[in-house]
């Protein structure tokens, strides 16, 4: 019941209903999953919207200059997942200034400079990745007795997001868990593979893993599984795509700590609909996240790629309307 | 010695024109990739030639046009460098370090350019004295600088909030930015070493022939650490763009700025084994690329056909080089 | 950056206490690549004025000699005098500022280089000052033009690439590039070995210009006929080492060929 | 012709001595810097040197090793590959897909090898037929694959659970995974080709000098479509343990594996410029490599100085080269 | 793959309809680069078992004729006959298969490769079956060193890198191996042009050699000694085209320099 909202024109003349996405690479499923969720929700509700991602996950300039090009065309709304605070703050001024909505997803864009360039901001929605690696490090620390050994593995060294999670999860593990070592595996299943093999390796008593992303993920777990000690370490990851899920419910992987990107690219387009409509956005918008353990595993890969659990959306309202 | 044949002008005017054609069309593969990619974009896309597109495309090409310059340099001796983005990456860190701990912009911009010239000179020291392999050595750096930025950074990004660098990636002159003003400055400056100083002309006399290039008199040890410098020192002056234009400094490197900044050149018609150089066929080159990216962008192609497409542009585009006179 | 690449090339330095009449003087050179001992101890002098040759066996050392004399090499041991000092070559241009020009076995051509640009390379010609210093394009192609005319049967422009020059052109360009910078001793490496008639005709006339007006020629040829013809002095080598020497007058090519197979010991 | 001093032995053997002491670190700078590496390493972590380490890094080595095999018999040509790992990528994929798709193991390995080889083919026509220029070519093989990669998975990874796959990756023989003795079958194998027949000689022949070896009735557009042919192939095989490694197809770039692949033929002593054919230098060069990043993770090396103590590994390793013979 | 890389060379075909006496015919061959016309239409012939000479000024395109006869070039018109037959070779080893050996004046050695491996390259002597043929060394390099030790005076190793021989035994090398495979021509492109008095003197000994065992040898030459020494008939080229034809024994020295500068026509 969400549908035809932006079509009767607000009063914004200049807008168009046309919606713009840019997201970050493809080459990860979950960017996809937001892909699919900004394009399943534009049909459903009859909005015309263009999908753009940077080439790889550490495409900065390159997602910027999408930006740029898009900016110069009739968009009304701008969904943007940078890939860092700053890197499409420059091309969003261009936006800002030309009056157009932007939304914020998933990772946020830096206060201190959105208000530099005199950035609005219609709306953030989003967990912030800080906050899903935490709740991995809550669920080691529940795990594996305090003091154990734990690894964490993180994207390309130096990348934003993997930055994020891992923060989130040393500052929840705090002084609980003895953090052995931080490797930087490239988001890449089959280098997370062979770091995991050297760690455990030289760390015998490694009680938990923790990985930045799904993949790496995965290539931990099937490590554990060479080294015959599956059920022995924990191994936890953010992200919530299918395999990982699948994994969860097959015994693999530990939990994932899912951020449901498909919801997240539902819910900008759904607030690009309400401003579009003249309708008021909230400032933030909590997307759901959810730990999913085996218990969950089935449920969430039932409702894939929607959450499993009930979930509050706050523009549910406004697009009723 | 050329012995044309005088005698039939007509049959030897049309062989001429024909032949003239045919390397025509190779010698200038660059620009006609270009000429070619922007008709079809804008039959198939009305936004692409606004002024508003060429003005943003151009701002967008600006680093790589800078990057592809310095490249040339390396790849007229006959060397590479593949840690050029990595330096370029060095040179943000270096310039948001400073700029963050309260130098200047501009004392923060020199800090880049030497930062960046530092990675050069390990460079030169390596190729030039060390007789390493300039691939291996510069595959080397890369990893280096790589490390390096990520250390004095912490792997975190420097925010850098400078009204000097805003004014530098907003401002323009008409539909130029000020970042492809400062490229094409460059670019002209480069074209001027290049063809017209000596120091050009040994650039190009060590790649063609290096044992007679020295027999010659000429340093190929200082000719090569100078286009190792050169090239790193560019890499730092697009560091100052990229900086700019992300608004932070920041410790990721940029391989795909590595293979597009080798890529132009060679689109540029400049051979990888040194001696011929150019300088508005990689500023070209690097002009083709970014205009690719920005016309696939405005029609919507999905991400995954992307590469594709780039990949079919390069290897057309090089295949027209194919009839190019040795 | 650049300054390196502007300078002016020194004066020719004049020496002024001639060691007897000799103005070149090699004692004892050696030389190793690796195990290949290449100069054994050879020693050899040039006289003023005069054609000197230097002949002997493929292989004999005749090249790496006169990659010595013109600072492309730096002998192991042993010393080299110019004009009575002793002058150890660092590099070509340390060489070629004493005023010994050298036209090599391999021609030290640029082919990717046009004629007027190879025929300059390391001494260019320039104008205007400092960093700003440009090449001067025009006098370097009308000199190199010039100069050429002289020598080649046909002349190929001098705007064209040395990759398109015959053999014999570009061993006329190399000729026409040592013998141009009005030096004190000119090194010809085989210079005529990939000539046709006319043009070693032209060559030899240019050698004998050349000594005529005073500049000492070392001369290396395979071509006996030539060594006759042409020189005033010969040296012959075997297996790194300069074994004898002769007034052109007062041997011939039969006593040659013996001291260059060593059936005669010198 | 060897003008050796025969009068003055006892100095002489003292010279040809040093001479071959000097000659001898230079060419052997790969197995050198993995000798250094094992002791250092072993010396700093007592896990280095355990039975299940080593089994652990030959087998994560397996890949880097057969792709420096086919990355080999491109450089022996002068040439380059630089789609090697979008190939692997994309072979993998095609595995992925058959198997996805019913196609049983050995009909998807193949299946995988055959996809790779139209990738080889590509780079073999657009290299020895099209006359473009090796790099150019394969960079845009590069996009191409990684592009094709994507569209045809979707770019989702492919789960596959085959029995066979998990043989490939978890059995061995002692301390030797099936992957390390598939690598080693491989490299005794182009061992012969490079060195015992025809094909190998004419493989250096045209690298050496396309020119002469054309002269003298070789083909070299036969051969460089071949060398592209085996290096493509090659990959295809990689993918295999690429996919029984991870259990999934892929259809990430792995950039780092092309880099790694040629700094290992390089460090292996293999030179660039062509000519000069090596297989043990390239495969030890593999093995140092992987032998680095073992020991860096093992001792728990930041991640941030891992890239840096990489990157002067390399350089120092290049630096040995440098006392080569011509 | 490597079936391509193992054949066995087929028996020499032996025509059975000789042109009169001519071995080798060649007319109106036309070959440009580019806009370079490097031959212009020109005809030569080639007598059984005779010495034939073929001389003319840089650039005249000596060169040029000689790759269009061993197969490098494909002329751009006319005809090529041997033994009466129009042969148009495609490919090097076309021409080598029917006979036409060739020692270019670039000698077409692979600098890399050692001596016995330059010797055989492209007809490498292999045992074994199919794909695991393997390339029979120990014959290859005995051949290869008993070849070479009738020529070169410094026999090098046939082990031994060809970068690492002298000009001189490089020549011999090259020399060796076309002489070495029992052909009904052989080509020689300057072949003594670098060569010292001993080496020269084995390569005309050489050549008077296969001359004898009914070879017919195709001379290119600078050297008017060694031409009048050596050969039954001269060719002589200018600009592109063969412009005449002499008996050796009917023509002397200033004949042939006036028909090779243009000053006398033919
Ligand atoms: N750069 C080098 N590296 C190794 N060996 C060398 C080098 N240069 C020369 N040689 C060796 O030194 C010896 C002398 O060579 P050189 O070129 O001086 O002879 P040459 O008298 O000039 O002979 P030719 O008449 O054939 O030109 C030869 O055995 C040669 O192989
Ligand atoms: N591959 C080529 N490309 C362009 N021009 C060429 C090529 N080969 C030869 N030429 C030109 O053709 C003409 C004839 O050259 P060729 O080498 O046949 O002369 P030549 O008679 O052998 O001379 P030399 O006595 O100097 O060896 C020359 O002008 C030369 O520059
Ligand atoms: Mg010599
Ligand atoms: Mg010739």
């Amino acid at each position: 019941g969400c549908a035809g909202g932006s079509s009767d024109g607000s009063g914004d003349s200049a807008s168009s209903s046309k919606v713009a996405a840019v997201i970050k690479g493809l080459d990860n499923p979950f960017f996809q999953a937001m892909e699919s969720g900004i394009n399943e929700t534009a049909e459903t509700d009859g909005v015309d919207v263009t999908v753009q991602a940077a080439a790889d996950i550490g495409d900065t300039t390159g997602q910027a200059d999408k930006l740029t090009t898009l900016a110069g065309q009739d968009f009304g709304c701008f969904v943007v997942n940078p890939i860092s605070g700053t890197n499409l703050v420059q091309a969003l001024s261009q936006v800002a200034t030309a009056g157009k909505t932007i939304v914020n997803i998933d990772s946020p864009i830096d206060a201190d400079a959105a208000k530099t360039a005199n950035l609005e901001i219609a709306t953030y929605i989003g967990t912030d990745n800080e906050a899903a690696g935490g709740k991995a490090g809550d669920f080691v620390l529940e795990q594996v007795e305090a003091g154990s050994e734990v690894a964490i593995i993180g994207g390309i060294a130096g990348d934003v997001t993997s930055g994020a999670r891992v923060d989130g999860f040393k500052a929840a593990v705090g002084s609980d868990l003895d953090i052995i070592q931080e490797s930087a595996a490239d988001w890449k299943r089959e280098v997370a593979l062979t770091t995991a093999t050297d760690i455990i390796a030289a760390n015998p008593n490694v009680k938990a893993f923790f990985a930045a992303n799904d993949d790496m993920g995965l290539g931990i777990v099937k490590a554990v599984e060479n080294a015959g000690l599956t059920g022995q370490i924990t191994v936890v990851s953010v992200d919530g795509n299918q395999d990982a899920l699948e994994s969860v419910e097959a015994g693999g992987l530990s939990a994932t700590v899912a951020q449901y990107p498909f919801a997240i690219g539902q819910l900008g387009v759904q607030a690009c609909e309400v401003a579009a409509a003249g309708g008021t956005l909230p400032a933030e918008i909590e997307s759901p996240t959810a730990l999913v353990t085996e218990a969950e595993a089935a449920d969430a890969i039932a409702a894939f790629p929607q959450p499993f659990a009930p979930f509050e959306n706050p523009l549910e309202d406004e697009l009723a309307k | 010695m050329t012995t044309t044949e005088q005698a039939r002008p007509s049959r030897l005017k049309a062989i001429t024109a024909e032949t003239k054609q045919l390397s025509f069309w190779a010698e200038n593969a660059a620009p006609i990739g270009l000429v070619v990619l922007v008709i079809v974009f804008s039959i198939l896309s009305p936004t692409f030639l606004t002024l508003g597109n060429i003005k943003a495309m151009l701002v967008a090409a600006a680093i790589l046009v800078i990057l592809a310059i310095g490249q040339a340099f390396v790849i007229t001796t006959g060397g590479i460098d593949l840690s050029i983005s990595a330096t370029m990456t060095f040179g943000a860190i270096g310039f948001g370090l400073a700029f963050s701990n309260g130098a200047g912009f501009w004392l923060s911009a020199l800090i880049a350019i030497v930062a960046a010239m530092l990675i050069g000179l390990i460079n030169g020291l390596l190729i030039a004295k060390g007789k390493v392999t300039d691939f291996i050595a510069t595959l080397g750096t890369l990893s280096v600088a790589t490390g390096l930025a990520l250390i004095v950074s912490n792997g975190k990004p420097i925010s850098v909030n400078s009204p000097e660098l805003l004014t530098l990636t907003s401002g323009s002159l008409g539909i130029f930015g000020y970042p492809i003003i400062l490229a094409a400055i460059i670019a002209v400056g480069a074209w001027f070493f290049m063809f017209r100083t000596r120091f050009g002309l040994h650039v190009q006399a060590v790649g063609g022939n290096e044992e007679s290039a020295v027999a010659n008199g000429i340093s190929a040890t200082k000719i090569r650490m100078a286009v190792y410098l050169i090239s790193a020192a560019l890499a730092g002056v697009a560091a100052l763009l990229l900086v700019a234009r992300v608004g932070a400094a920041e410790p990721a490197i940029n391989t795909q700025y590595l293979l597009n900044s080798i890529a132009a050149v060679v689109l540029g018609g400049v051979s990888l084994t040194g001696g011929k150089a150019k300088i508005v066929g990689p500023v070209i080159g690097a002009l083709l690329l970014t205009a690719l990216t920005n016309g696939l962008t405005l029609l919507g192609v999905s991400q995954f056909y992307q590469p594709l497409a780039v990949g079919l542009v390069v290897v057309l585009a090089a295949l027209l080089t194919r009839f190019q006179k040795k | 950056m650049t300054d390196n690449y502007n300078f002016v090339p020194a004066a020719p330095h004049t020496g002024t206490t001639p060691a007897r009449d000799f103005i070149l003087k090699a004692t004892d050179i050696k030389k190793s690549f690796g195990g290949v001992h290449a100069l054994k101890g050879a020693s050899m002098t040039m006289r003023r004025g005069e054609i000197t040759a230097l002949i002997g066996d493929n292989g004999a050392g005749k090249s790496t000699m006169v990659r010595c004399l013109s600072g492309i090499h730096r002998p192991d041991s042993g010393t080299i005098w110019l004009d009575g000092d002793d002058v150890t070559f660092e590099t070509p241009n340390a060489a070629r500022e004493r005023g010994i020009e050298t036209v090599h076995q391999n021609l030290a051509l640029v082919e990717d280089l046009s004629v007027w640009q190879n025929f300059f390379l390391g001494r260019e010609k320039t104008h205007g000052l400092g960093p700003f210093r440009t090449l001067d394009r025009k006098l370097m192609k009308s000199t190199a033009g010039d100069l050429l005319k002289n020598l080649a049967v046909n002349v190929p422009p001098v705007t064209s690439k040395v990759r398109r020059l015959s053999g014999g052109q570009r061993q006329a360009v190399a000729i026409a590039r040592a013998a141009g910078w009005g030096s004190k001793i000119v090194i010809m490496d085989e210079p005529t070995a990939a000539l046709g008639v006319q043009e070693t005709a032209r060559v030899e006339g240019v050698i004998n210009t050349l000594r005529d007006s005073g500049v000492a020629v070392l001369l290396i040829s395979h071509n006996f006929d030539q060594v006759m013809r042409l020189s005033d002095h010969v040296w012959v080598m075997r297996a790194g080492t300069a074994v004898a020497e002769r007034r052109t007058l007062e041997t011939d090519g039969d006593e040659l060929v013996s001291l260059i197979t060593g059936a005669k010991a010198a």
